[in-house]
């Protein structure tokens, strides 16, 4: 069913767009400049538990003329969704190639400990990924929004080009890496490995009750010894006492490296500063000087 | 008023209210019970005396199935009692005080509890006059709307006195229900469980101190360590013979000789 | 803006009512029998038969629900087999219902405890119509249940001898009321929240028992506290922009906060009136 | 062995153990103590008599600061009993039985458990003689490492009188001690409570049967609603005085008129 | 593989044993005392206490044990002052706990309970040489503690009027193991986790009250037990590749079974014996 209040415009007449987490919200806020209104549901992934939305979240899910999320990551909105929004739009789901590089992923890490839902669903961090979700939701909004249409799709292509760079720019700077195991307490860069031709190992999930077994992080100690590894990368969000751990037992250092569920408040970073940050940070870790 | 020989054997007796045959409790390895046969039958009034831990509380229990025999056997109106279903017939004093439960509970709600129950699911018990008579009966009727963890403790014991009168059963198990019980309501007590004796109701008793119910026991059952089985004498209520079994004052190395403690209440000085 | 503007909102607002009502009625009997952390124990247990699932390819929710029912009957078994208390038995099955949860997850594969979220957690916000559905079915079969089988669990409670020397099954009894709470919390937490359905079968009913001097005056009263802080909370947590459940409870706990400050006074004022009815007392009746 | 007049002001006598004066006590908006005015001194063997509901254990907690006092003041050998701090000078005994602890607790420790307390902290209490006679006195040294819930209701009574016994007090506050106790185990009791007495120690007794300890108790306190307060008789236990306050066997309504239920023991058939 | 051939192994052998000897023994106060959950609630609470940190810029640990302190005493204190039993006093500070944290959380901006959890939850893999030394601190505080107190708190939980007739401050007492437990809980948490501390401290006490006939036999039996799950389970964690922290809990677990299993015939056979030496109960002595 779907709100009655679904009335398409807001009081100052421009398209609602609701995005389920940071990502989403820039890719909308690059497409949709000023001439749409972005709201994020900002609640980044995690223990459910007691996790959920507010009935004006869910207000706004039911009354935005586009939903961006990504199924099977965030339960919440996956159940906002389902009963409110006609507007929604997985943007993992409607990427055919997307949805098919998640179950080859699967396929390949199948019963390792990667998966939080029945593929990752952490595909922003591939730049190229990110292009094709930009590129949706101009479609999209020019579907939601038609006299603006042609504004949508050039400040898509815009944006496409400006991933482009950061994707030229990772490409350039990975190239030398003289070790490709990149070794994270949580397995979220997935794409970003594969993308850039490295290995990623990873140490644990994030969540509390999934601690670490210990026979797991000997047998990454062994590994970070026996392939030189040099830096363990543990995210912003996540304790870093497993990649410390790790680091301790082996003698590498740890650095951190953002998954971008979620931007620190206050940050004055976006997607492209982060990433960027992150492709340094990569680049002192791995040793592609 | 009539009490079997004891060792009688009791399982065909028809009559029997209560036909215990060869009844041991175990408790860690121990008999605490040990080779009863007894038969209570309907009109009797039996005081079970015995010293403490002489299994009195545990042969009442098992008679009435709320501890298991390690063997032999209990039949209740003829019916073994784990299969014995006319529970509205028996009335039940524990010996020890309900625990203050979490909840509040209001003296009327413990009583009115009696008539509930598989046989009596769907009755209104809030204005039964059942529970009236109970409570007037012990003297507590004014205070039935009161929480029972507010009462004394021997206004509580009261209350479980009322809570198996109401139960309108004709076979009552009492287990000390006048310890730390005043003199006036002792008195009302014998004078209840008088007037159901004469209505042919079948009433057990446990208890130390016979005294304001002795008129109306028609058989005493003296529970002890004994050498054959636990229970040392089953018959009449005579002084001598419950003296003799230790059930009854008669701790020569205290008192002086000759000379027991009077039963007289109190001193003249 | 009008709340009842939205579909989402009037289901909300109908679920919360539900669970209100039905939840305190169970909760009253939870609590007289020292199972007060029962609800969120359950959730644990639940969790740990999703795990259960992922290991065995079962059908999750389906399984949760036995897991819950199963442990359930496991805590009365602990608590009429072995020595020990109600609080202890719940406490076993609570951690052994994480520790298994987090193992079966492990062992079928490492999927982290957000996949198993997503199987059991539901939330007031999100209420779609085959939840109320499910939810009026657990309401109906609770409160038929309770109306057959009510005055026997009360009178387990008060104490279990009596209860048998009244032909009262303890152990099919108690294990009723304990089956018959899981399936509520299973059904509550899939679909308006661990936290809400748990918390609310036991808070307001903590509220009631401050002011209340029978069990009956309990139950009415915690279901009127339940209901209240349902109603109320979902609005105040519209209003403020927070997450419902959370807010519910809190009410509820500010609920109990006003009765556990008013009860003294008003017992004082009570009593007095009491005592003034009752000049003479014991004195009055006389042996029927 | 002197005894105040009820209602003499108690707060400057410098030698009472319990000086109680004008101590009311309010449950729920009633006086259920009622300014009650009483001193007790050093030696004195008090029973304390009055029907269910009479206030007697609410008086003797007040007594020990176990419940407020709404106005009023209790001093213990002349401090406030808020403020007293010599309480192994002190042994009570509940009118309840402990509740089942959730964790096991054995006869012994639960006597030994009367030697710790503030002033006692870091001493051996595990081989103490004063528990093993304690327990001897009550006859249940057999049984020390039982479990305290596996004893029957009397034996569990009979630990926590024990338990009073092993402080090695001076004063001792016993509520219905002989309830549900065996005659053996109350004679028992009646001597060693003696032989305190006799060694000078101050011993209360909430009791509804003076039974078997009247020839030690010195002094009677009747307690009951009343026109001056809740004290309706002080004075020597004389058999006319408390029959008239209700304390004992008066009931005429029930027994048949000046001939009360024999307080002899035992039917003679 | 070699265990100790690892640093990190090593560290987390030192603190499952350290966990195992300690916790046993303030469970075993909280199991006498009904509060077998008080782990897991004080989990809770501190969570909220990381909620408040959040909201207003405090320091998050500080802020946690600070939180589950105040929950301790409140606890303590719905006891003393209102008519309310320690599992239902905790549950409401378990609610409480929950809806506080995702409220303050969620009026802090939005952050997920995830990062709530980083400042909170620790794991035995991950023991650093400075968790160590906190949990070491903590082990003697309480065993300080306990040595000094714990008959006091013994007595209160015999008897409250028993206790204070001693001369025992019943309140204070109480409060004393409550906020000891909840220090050695959030410790605990942040360095080896919160379901091994939580479920340490009571489930070998429950298996060892299974078959021992004292207090002191319980909580001796109750160490032994946790330190055999905690060093054992370790062992197994790392051989079968699962999270130490549910394998210790589980092996607890499986030894309360063990113990529920051969309470009934030791019972026996211990009794026999008794009474074979006993053979005239209640007459060899007369009064002293
Ligand atoms: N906590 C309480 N709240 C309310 N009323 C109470 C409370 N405790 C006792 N009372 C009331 O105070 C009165 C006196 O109680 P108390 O226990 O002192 O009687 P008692 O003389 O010891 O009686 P008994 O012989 O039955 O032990 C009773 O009417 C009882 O209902
Ligand atoms: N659950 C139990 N486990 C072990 N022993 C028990 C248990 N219950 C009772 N006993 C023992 O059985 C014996 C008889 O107990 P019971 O309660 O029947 O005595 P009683 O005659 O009623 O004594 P009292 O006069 O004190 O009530 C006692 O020695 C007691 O220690
Ligand atoms: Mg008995
Ligand atoms: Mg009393
Ligand atoms: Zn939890």
């Amino acid at each position: 069913g779907s709100g009655t209040g679904s009335t398409g415009q807001a009081a100052d007449g421009k398209p609602q767009v609701v995005a389920a987490f940071y990502p989403l919200e820039w890719a909308a806020e690059q497409v949709g400049g000023d001439l749409v209104d972005v709201t994020s549901l900002t609640a980044p992934g995690a223990e459910p538990h007691d996790l959920e939305l507010t009935p004006q979240q869910v207000a706004a899910v039911s009354d935005a003329d586009l939903v961006l999320y990504i199924s099977e990551f965030q339960p919440a909105v996956d159940d906002a969704v389902a009963q409110n929004a006609d507007s929604a739009v997985d943007v993992a789901a409607d990427l055919e190639h997307l949805a098919a590089e998640a179950h080859s992923h699967e396929g390949e890490e199948g019963g390792d400990h990667a998966e939080e839902a029945s593929y990752d669903p952490h595909v922003w961090l591939d730049p190229t990924n990110m292009a094709a979700i930009v590129t949706l939701v101009g479609e999209k909004l020019g579907a939601a929004d038609p006299a603006n249409a042609s504004t949508y799709t050039a400040n898509a292509e815009k944006a496409v080009a400006e991933l482009g760079t950061l994707d030229a720019e990772w490409k350039a700077g990975t190239a030398t890496c003289t070790n490709r195991d990149l070794v994270v307490s949580h397995e979220a860069f997935g794409y970003l490995a594969k993308r850039y031709g490295f290995e990623q190992v990873g140490v644990s999930g994030l969540s509390p009750e999934a601690e670490p077994s210990p026979a797991r992080i000997a047998e990454v100690a062994d590994f970070v010894r026996a392939n030189g590894v040099t830096t363990i990368y543990f995210e912003t969000l996540v304790d870093p006492k497993v990649a410390e751990t790790v680091a301790a037992e082996t003698g590498a250092t740890t650095a951190v490296l953002d998954p971008l569920e979620g931007l620190a408040e206050g940050s004055s970073e976006d997607y492209l500063s982060v990433m960027r940050t992150n492709l340094e940070t990569v680049k002192a870790g791995q040793g592609c000087s | 008023m009539t009490h079997d020989h004891p060792h009688a054997t009791a399982d065909t007796d028809p009559t029997a209210v209560f036909a215990v045959s060869r009844a041991c409790v175990t408790f860690d390895g121990e008999c605490v019970v040990d080779e009863v046969d007894l038969v209570i039958r309907a009109g009797e009034v039996v005081a079970v005396l015995g010293e403490n831990g002489a299994g009195k509380s545990t042969l009442v229990r098992a008679m009435l199935g709320l501890t298991p025999l390690s063997h032999g056997g209990v039949r209740v109106h003829g019916v073994p009692v784990e299969q014995f279903r006319d529970w509205d017939r028996v009335g039940y004093v524990p010996q020890r005080l309900l625990s203050a439960g979490a909840v509040p509970t209001s003296v009327h709600e413990v009583v009115e509890s009696a008539l509930w129950g598989p046989r009596r699911r769907f009755g209104r018990t809030r204005r039964s006059p059942d529970v009236e008579r109970a409570l007037r009966a012990v003297g507590l009727w004014d205070r039935r709307d009161d929480r029972m963890d507010t009462l004394s403790g021997g206004q509580q014991r009261r209350v479980l006195i009322a809570r198996a009168l109401a139960t309108g059963a004709d076979t009552f198990v009492l287990d000390e229900p006048t310890a730390g019980i005043d003199a006036d309501s002792s008195a009302r007590l014998a004078a209840t469980l008088g007037e159901l004796a004469a209505s042919g109701a079948t009433i057990i008793v446990v208890t130390h101190e016979l005294g304001i119910i002795a008129p109306i026991v028609t058989r005493a059952l003296v529970l002890g360590r004994g050498d054959h089985g636990s229970v040392r004498y089953d018959g009449p209520p005579r002084r001598e013979e419950l003296a003799h079994h230790h059930a009854w004052h008669h701790s020569e190395e205290l008192a002086p000789a000759e000379a027991p403690p009077a039963p007289v209440t109190l001193l003249e000085p | 803006m009008d709340l009842l503007q939205y579909d989402f909102l009037q289901r909300a607002l109908i679920a919360a009512a539900v669970v209100g009502l039905v939840t305190p009625l169970i909760g009253v009997f939870l609590v007289q029998r020292r199972l007060a952390l029962l609800g969120d124990g359950m959730g644990h247990v639940a969790l740990a038969g999703v795990g259960l699932a992922f290991l065995f390819g079962t059908a999750p929710v389906p399984t949760a629900l036995v897991a819950a029912a199963c442990g359930a009957v496991i805590i009365e078994l602990i608590r009429a087999k072995s020595r020990t208390a109600g609080d202890l038995a719940l406490a076993l099955i609570f951690y052994g219902g994480i520790a298994g949860g987090v193992l079966f997850t492990s062992l079928a594969g490492g999927r982290s405890s957000a996949a198993l979220n997503q199987y059991l957690f539901g939330s007031l916000s999100t209420v779609s119509a085959t939840d109320l559905v499910w939810l009026g079915v657990v309401a109906v079969i609770v409160l038929v249940v309770l109306a057959v089988f009510g005055r026997d669990i009360f009178v387990l409670a008060l104490d279990p001898d009596l209860a048998r020397t009244q032909g009262i099954r303890t152990t099919a009894t108690s294990m009723l009321l304990t089956v018959l709470a899981a399936l509520a919390v299973v059904i509550g937490m899939r679909t308006v929240g661990l936290l809400l359905v748990s918390a609310i079968m036991i808070v307001p009913v903590a509220a009631a028992q401050q002011l209340s001097r029978s069990f009956r005056g309990t139950a009415a009263l915690g279901v009127v506290v339940g209901e209240l802080s349902a109603v109320l909370g979902l609005v105040a947590s519209f209003q403020l922009d927070v997450p419902p459940g959370p807010a519910i409870v809190v009410l509820a706990l500010l609920f109990f906060g006003a009765c556990a400050a008013v009860a003294v006074p008003l017992r004082r004022r009570r009593s007095r009136r009491v005592a003034a009815a009752r000049p003479a007392v014991l004195h009055e009746e006389v042996a029927a």
